[in-house]
C-alpha cells in the first residue's frame, strides 16, 4: 500500500537503521506483551494495587523515549502509561513484575506502586501520583544539565489531564524562562479518567498551550511510531543544541479505562473500534513488512524472544518472597533518629 | 439505587418506621442527595464525578437526576475545584467538593489554608462548603492513595473538621456539614466505604451534630479516645480484652476534630483515669499530640497513667501488605497498649 | 496636538458621556491623591504595614473597572496596586485610611491589611496575599452568576508575576472550560518586584497566554484611560453576552518600587524617565483639554473637591481609636467554640 | 558586607581568634556565602534573591560574587522554585532554595510533603536541599506575612526541621542544612533579622548540629522548653522571675523541631519536674502538643504538675498592634504560666 510505505519512509531521513526498525518493535510488542502478563497476573489477584494499560499508546512511549539518547545520560519521567518509555531506557520486565507484585526484591522494596521506580544512572525517575509535580523535578535535572554545561536533555510526559494542574504550569514556565534542555511530551489520548478533552481544557489541541510559555510546538500522530520519533527526535535535537524547551503533542487514544477497574462505561464502542483500527503495532507492523524494513519472520522472532523472556521472568518473580514487615521502618532520612528507633523496638518488641 | 429493606420488627434499633441496610458509602451519598433535594443551592464539583459517579462511585446518579449544573465534572485542578467552591459559597451557594483521593488535597493545601478557613475572621466572607473525599489505608494503596490528612488542617484555625466511622454518621456528618455555615472538611474512609453496613431509619432524618463526641463503647477501666476506621478495630479490641482479661473498656468516638469535644474527653478521662489514643496516621505531629496535650493541661490530676499512643509509625505508608501491616495500627497493638495500660 | 485628540476620539463610539468622562478623571485623581496622602502617613509612621503605590497605573485599574456595570452587580477582585479599581466600585477613602491606619472601624477591623477588604455588595472582594489564589476564587463567583442565570460579571486582576502561579493556570483554565462570564486583566508594569519580564516569562506579550486557555485576547495601552476602558468593555459585553472569559493586557509601568521600602535600585534612571512622561494622568488631563471634553476649571474643581475630602477624611480617621485587643478573638467560625473562649477567659482574665 | 570587628580581648565569648559583631540576618548570610565558597554544588533558588538581593537582603551580594547560575532569579512559582530545587539536588547540586515569606511555602505543601519528603524512602532518592525563608510574626505583617509553618510540616516523616533563635545558630544550622544529605526547612524568624547580635569568630567554622537542644538558661524550679524568637521572650521572664520571684528557670532552645532532640526534654523534664512549651505559632495543633506528648510518654512519671503551653490564640494574625499583641504570646504571659506552674 502505497499510503503507508510513503508514512513510513519518510522519517527515515532521521537516520534509524534496519536494527533500530526492529528495537521500535520489539519495545512496543514488549510493553503489550507485559501489560497482558500483568493482565493475567491481575486477574489472578496477584497484582498489589491497579492496573494501568498503556493499550494502543505503545507507539507514543516507545518512539518519544527512543528519540533520547541513552549514551548521553538523557533522562525521561514516564507515567503510569508509560511503560514503553521505561523500557526504552533500560527498565527491566522483571523490575516492573517485582514491583507489580510487591516483592522484597523490588526496585522501592515494596514502597511504592506498579511503575514508580527510578534509575537515574539508567535514565529514569518515577512519578509520584500528584499529576503535574513531574514537570518542577525535570526542570530542575534539567537545570542541573545547563548549570554543568552537559549536553544532555530530560524528558517529561504530561496528559491531557495533568496539564491542567498548577504544577505543570509552574514547571514549564520556569523552564521555558531558563531554556532548559527539556522536551515535554503532551500525550493527548482523550481523556482523563472519565472526562473528556473538552471538559479538560477550551484548547482545540493541546500543542496551543505552547504559545503560552513562549516555547515552540509540534504535533505527531502519536500511533505512527516513525512519527513521533521524528518528532520528538528534532525537539530532542534543539534541546541538546541549548535551543531550550518543546512541547510535542501526539494525538491517540486510551483504549482501555483509567485502571483494570473502569469498565469505560463513559466510551462509545464505534469510538473504541475507530481506535481499534488505528492500533499502533499493527500499523507499523504493516509498515515494516510493506516497505521491507522486517519480514513476517522477523517479527515472529522478536514475538517469540519475548514470550520466553516474559515466561521466564513470570515465573522467577511469581515464587519471589514479600519484604519483611520491619523493613518498612528504614530509610526515611539518611540517619534515622535513634530515639524513635528504640521508641519503635520497644513498642514491637 | 435500590437498598435491601428490613421487615419491620427486625430492625436492629428498635424504632418503629421502615429501615434500609446501608453501607458506608450508600450512606453519604443518601446525606448528598436528601440535601441536595432539599437545597437547591446544594452542588457538587469534583474529577469525574458526574457521569462517571466518582472514583468510587460515591455521587454515582447524581448527576442524572439533578443535571450537569449541579453536578461539576472539572478539569484536574484541585485549586481550582475549591477555588470555585470558595467563590460560589460567598455568594450564597452550597458546593460540595470531592477530592478524588484525598492525598490530592494537599495541592489545594495554600488555598484551603490560606484563603478559605481565614475568610470569615479576616473578611467576614461566609463560605459555607464541604471538601471531602476518600482517605485512609489498608487498601494496598500506598504512599499517595492512603493518607490521613487531618493533623495538616487541624492546625489551621477556621475549620471544621468531620471523620465519621459509622454509616449513620456518615450520613448524619455529611448533612450537618452542607448545612453548616462555615468551612467543613469531611474526612470519609475508603476501607469502609463497602465493609460496613448499617440499619438506617428511611423515613427520618438522619442529622449528626458537629463537634460531638460518641461513646460508642461504654466501660470503667480504660478510655480509648479514636476515630474514623479505627473505631472499629478499637471496639474489636475492647471485645477482646473484655473477654481474654475482664476489662472493661470505654471506647469514644470524636466524630468531630475541630471543634474537639473537650467535654466527652475530660468525661471518659475522669471516668476511666487511663487513656489511649489510637489513631491511623502517623504518630509525630498526628493528631493524638492535642488530643494529649489538652488532656494533660484540663485534666492531669485525674490520670493514673500517662497517655500513650497506636498510631502508624512514622512513614509514608508502603503498599506492600507486608510493610503496610506492619506499619498501620492493627488491633494487636490496640490490645497490648490497653494491656500495658491497664496494669500501670 | 491631533494624535492625542486622535487617541481620545477613537473609544467615544463606546457611548461615554461627558461626565463619565470627567468621572475617569476624578478616579484617576482621586486614586493618586490619595496615595500621596497614604505616603504622607506612611513617612509619619501613621501606616500599619507596607504602602504599595499605583503611581502611573492608575488609568490601567479605573479604565477596566469602568467598565464594569455597578448597577448589574458586576463583581471585581482588585490586587494591591488597584485601588482605583476599588474606588470606583465604591469603596470609601474612608476606608482604605482606616485599613491602612489598622483603626477599629476599618472593615476588617485591623485584621487584614491595606486594601485587603470586601463589598460584595458594592461588588468587590479583597484579595489574599498569595498571587493567583484570587482567579479560582473569581471562577467560583462568577459560576455562580452562570447557574443563577444573572447577566452579571467578574473581573480579576493579575499581575505579570501572578501569572506565573499554579493558582491561575487552574482558575482561568476551569473559568474557560466553563466559560464563565469573567474578564481577566493582566497587569503588565514589567516587573514583579524586583523580577523583570523576560524572567517571569518566555512569551513577548501576556496576551499570548489567551491562546494556551483558547480564550480570546487583546491588549491596550494601559497608560490611556479610554483604551483601557474600550478593551475592557468589549471583554465585558462578551462576557454578559455569554461568550466566556477573555484576557485582556493593559501594558503599563510601575514607577514607584514594589512598596515604599524598596528604592528601586534595579531600575535605570532613563526607564524611569520615559514613563514619567507617558503619565497616564497628564496624558488624559491633555486630551480633555484638547478635545474640549473638559475645561482647565472643571479639573481643578475635581481637583478641589478631592483635596476637601481627603483632608476631611484623614482629619477624621486619624483620630479614630485602634481596635480593643480582645477583639481578636471572634469570628473564625459562626460559632465559636464555646471551650476555647472559656481557655482564653481563664488565659487573660 | 562590613562587620563591626570588636577588639581582640572585647569578645564575650572568650575565644582567642578576632570576633565580629553580626546580626542574625547578616549570619544567614555568611553561612550561606561560605558554604557556597566552599562547595561549587550549593546554588541559591528563588524569588529576587539575584540582583535584588532578597526581600530582607538575606542574600545581598551574592550573585554578584558567585554569578547568575549561582543565584537564580525565578518566575513566582513555589513549587517551580521547590521542584527545580528537588530535581537539582538528586542530581548531585545543592540547592537552597528560598521562599520570599515563608506563607508563601504553602504553595509548595504538595510538592514538599509528597515529592520531596517521600523520595528518598520510595524511591532511594536523594534530596539534599534547603527551603528557607523569613516566618514569624511581632512585625504587623498581617495573617499572610506572619505565619509558623513548622506545625504542618512536623506531620510528614522526611524532613528535618530547623528553627534557629540566635545569630550563632543562625550561621550554624544553615550551614549544617547546606551539608546534610536530607531535605531541611530552615525556618527564619524576621523579628530576629536585625534585632540580635552576636559576636562570632571571623576565622573559625560555626557549625550547629541539627538534632541537638541547648540549654539557653540553666534553672532548678521549672523549665521552659521553646524555640526559635520565642527564646528571648522566655529568656527575658525567666530573669524577671529570678529577680522578683527568685525561681530558677531553665530555658531549653530546641533549635531543632525535626528530628526532635527527646533526650535533652527528659533531661530537663527529670531535673525540674515543671515544664511549660512556649511557641509562637496559634495552640491547637501546633508543636506543643507534640513535645507535650512525647513528655508524657517519656517521663510521666516524673511530672509534678501537668505540662502547659503559651502559644498564639486560635485565630489568623491581625496586623493592628494592639490586635496583634493581644494574640501572640507575650512575656507576661510567660511569667504569668510560670507562676502558675510553680504554685502547683
Ligand atoms: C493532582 C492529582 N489530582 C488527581 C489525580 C487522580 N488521577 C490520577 S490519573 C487521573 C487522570 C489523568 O489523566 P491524563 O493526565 O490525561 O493521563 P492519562 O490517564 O489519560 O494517561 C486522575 C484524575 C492525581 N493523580 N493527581
Ligand atoms: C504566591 C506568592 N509568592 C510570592 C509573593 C510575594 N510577592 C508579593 S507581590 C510580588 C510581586 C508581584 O508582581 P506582579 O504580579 O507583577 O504584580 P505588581 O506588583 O507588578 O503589580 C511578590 C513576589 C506572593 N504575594 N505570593
Ligand atoms: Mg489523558
Ligand atoms: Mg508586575
Amino acid at each position: 500500500m502505497p499510503s503507508a510505505t510513503a508514512t513510513a519512509s519518510s522519517p527515515l531521513p532521521t537516520g534509524l537503521t534496519r536494527s533500530q526498525l526492529h528495537d521500535l518493535y520489539y519495545y512496543m510488542r514488549l510493553t503489550r506483551t507485559l501489560e497482558e502478563r500483568l493482565t493475567n497476573l491481575y486477574r489472578q489477584t496477584k497484582v498489589i494495587g491497579g492496573l494501568f494499560r498503556s493499550l494502543g499508546q505503545e507507539a507514543d512511549s516507545v518512539g518519544s523515549a527512543y528519540a533520547l539518547d541513552r549514551k548521553q545520560g538523557d533522562i525521561l519521567s514516564p507515567l503510569i502509561r508509560n511503560l514503553g518509555s521505561m523500557l526504552v531506557q533500560g527498565a527491566r520486565p522483571v523490575e516492573v513484575l517485582r514491583q507489580y507484585m510487591a516483592k522484597a526484591e523490588s526496585p522501592t522494596r515494596g514502597r511504592e506502586l506498579n511503575i514508580h521506580f527510578n534509575d537515574l544512572e539508567r535514565g529514569f525517575i518515577g512519578q509520584i501520583s500528584h499529576l503535574g509535580d513531574m514537570v518542577p523535578v525535570m526542570a530542575g535535572i534539567t537545570l542541573s544539565f545547563k548549570m554543568r554545561k552537559q549536553r544532555r536533555v530530560g524528558m517529561v510526559y504530561v496528559g491531557d489531564g495533568a496539564m491542567s494542574t498548577g504544577s505543570f504550569h509552574e514547571g514549564i514556565n520556569f523552564a521555558a524562562v531558563q531554556r532548559l534542555p527539556l522536551v515535554v511530551v503532551a500525550e493527548n489520548n482523550g481523556y482523563a479518567y472519565s472526562t473528556p478533552f473538552h471538559k479538560q481544557t477550551a484548547v482545540k489541541a493541546l500543542v496551543e498551550k505552547a504559545v503560552g510559555y513562549g516555547i515552540p510546538g509540534a504535533q505527531a500522530d502519536g500511533n505512527d511510531v516513525l512519527a513521533v520519533y521524528a518528532a520528538t527526535k528534532t525537539a530532542v535535537d534543539r534541546a541538546r543544541a541549548g535551543g531550550g524547551v518543546s512541547l510535542i503533542e501526539l494525538l491517540t487514544y486510551r483504549r482501555k479505562g483509567h485502571a483494570e477497574h473502569d469498565n469505560q462505561s463513559y466510551v462509545s464502542t464505534d469510538e473504541l473500534q475507530a481506535w481499534e483500527k488505528k492500533d499502533p503495532i499493527d500499523r507499523y507492523t504493516k509498515q515494516l513488512h510493506d516497505a521491507g524494513w522486517a519480514t513476517p519472520a522477523d517479527l515472529a522472532a522478536i514475538d517469540a524472544r519475548i514470550g520466553q523472556e516474559l515466561d521466564a521472568a513470570v515465573g522467577q518473580v511469581e515464587s519471589e518472597p514479600m519484604p519483611e514487615g520491619a523493613s518498612a521502618l528504614d530509610g526515611v532520612l539518611e540517619n534515622p533518629p535513634r530515639a524513635e528507633l528504640e521508641w519503635y523496638r520497644r513498642l514491637h518488641g | 439505587m435500590v437498598y435491601w429493606r428490613t421487615r419491620p420488627g427486625l430492625s436492629s434499633s428498635g424504632t418503629e418506621g421502615s429501615m434500609a441496610e446501608v453501607t458506608y458509602l450508600e450512606a453519604i451519598r443518601q446525606g448528598i442527595e436528601e440535601e441536595m433535594a432539599r437545597d437547591e443551592r446544594v452542588f457538587l464539583i469534583g474529577e469525574d464525578v458526574g457521569a462517571y459517579g466518582g472514583a468510587f462511585k460515591v455521587t454515582e446518579g447524581l448527576q442524572k437526576r439533578f443535571g450537569e449544573d449541579r453536578v461539576i465534572d472539572t478539569p484536574i485542578a484541585e485549586t481550582a475545584i475549591v477555588g470555585a467552591a470558595a467563590g460560589a459559597a460567598h455568594m450564597g451557594l452550597r458546593p460540595v467538593a470531592e477530592m478524588q483521593f484525598i492525598d490530592f488535597m494537599s495541592c489545594a493545601y495554600s488555598f484551603l489554608t490560606n484563603y478559605v478557613a481565614t475568610a470569615r475572621y479576616r473578611a467576614n466572607l461566609k463560605t459555607p462548603m464541604v471538601v471531602r473525599g476518600p482517605s485512609g489505608g489498608y487498601v494496598r494503596g500506598g504512599p499517595f492513595h492512603s493518607q490521613n490528612p487531618e493533623a495538616a488542617y487541624l492546625h489551621t484555625p477556621g475549620f471544621k473538621i468531620v471523620c465519621p466511622a459509622t454509616a449513620r454518621d456518615a450520613k448524619g456528618l455529611i448533612k450537618s456539614a452542607i448545612r453548616d455555615d462555615d468551612p467543613v472538611l469531611y474526612f470519609e474512609h475508603k476501607y469502609l466505604y463497602r465493609r460496613i453496613k448499617e440499619q438506617l431509619p428511611d423515613d427520618e432524618e438522619v442529622l449528626t451534630p458537629i463537634g460531638k463526641a460518641h461513646v460508642a463503647r461504654e466501660g470503667k477501666h480504660l478510655s480509648i479516645i479514636t476515630y474514623s476506621a479505627m473505631l472499629h478495630k478499637s471496639l474489636e479490641a475492647a471485645a477482646q480484652l473484655e473477654q481474654d482479661d475482664g476489662l472493661s473498656i470505654e471506647v469514644v468516638d470524636l466524630r468531630t476534630l475541630l471543634p474537639m469535644d473537650d467535654a466527652a474527653i475530660i468525661a471518659t478521662v475522669k471516668k476511666t483515669n487511663r487513656v489511649l489514643v489510637v489513631h491511623e496516621d502517623t504518630r509525630t505531629g498526628g493528631i493524638a499530640g492535642e488530643i494529649m496535650a489538652r488532656i494533660n493541661e484540663s485534666c492531669f490530676e485525674w490520670l493514673d497513667a500517662p497517655v500513650k499512643r497506636v498510631a502508624a509509625h512514622d512513614v509514608p505508608l508502603p503498599y506492600a501488605p507486608s510493610l503496610e501491616d506492619f506499619v498501620l495500627p492493627q488491633t494487636a497493638d490496640i490490645v497490648a497498649a490497653c494491656r500495658w495500660l491497664a496494669q500501670y
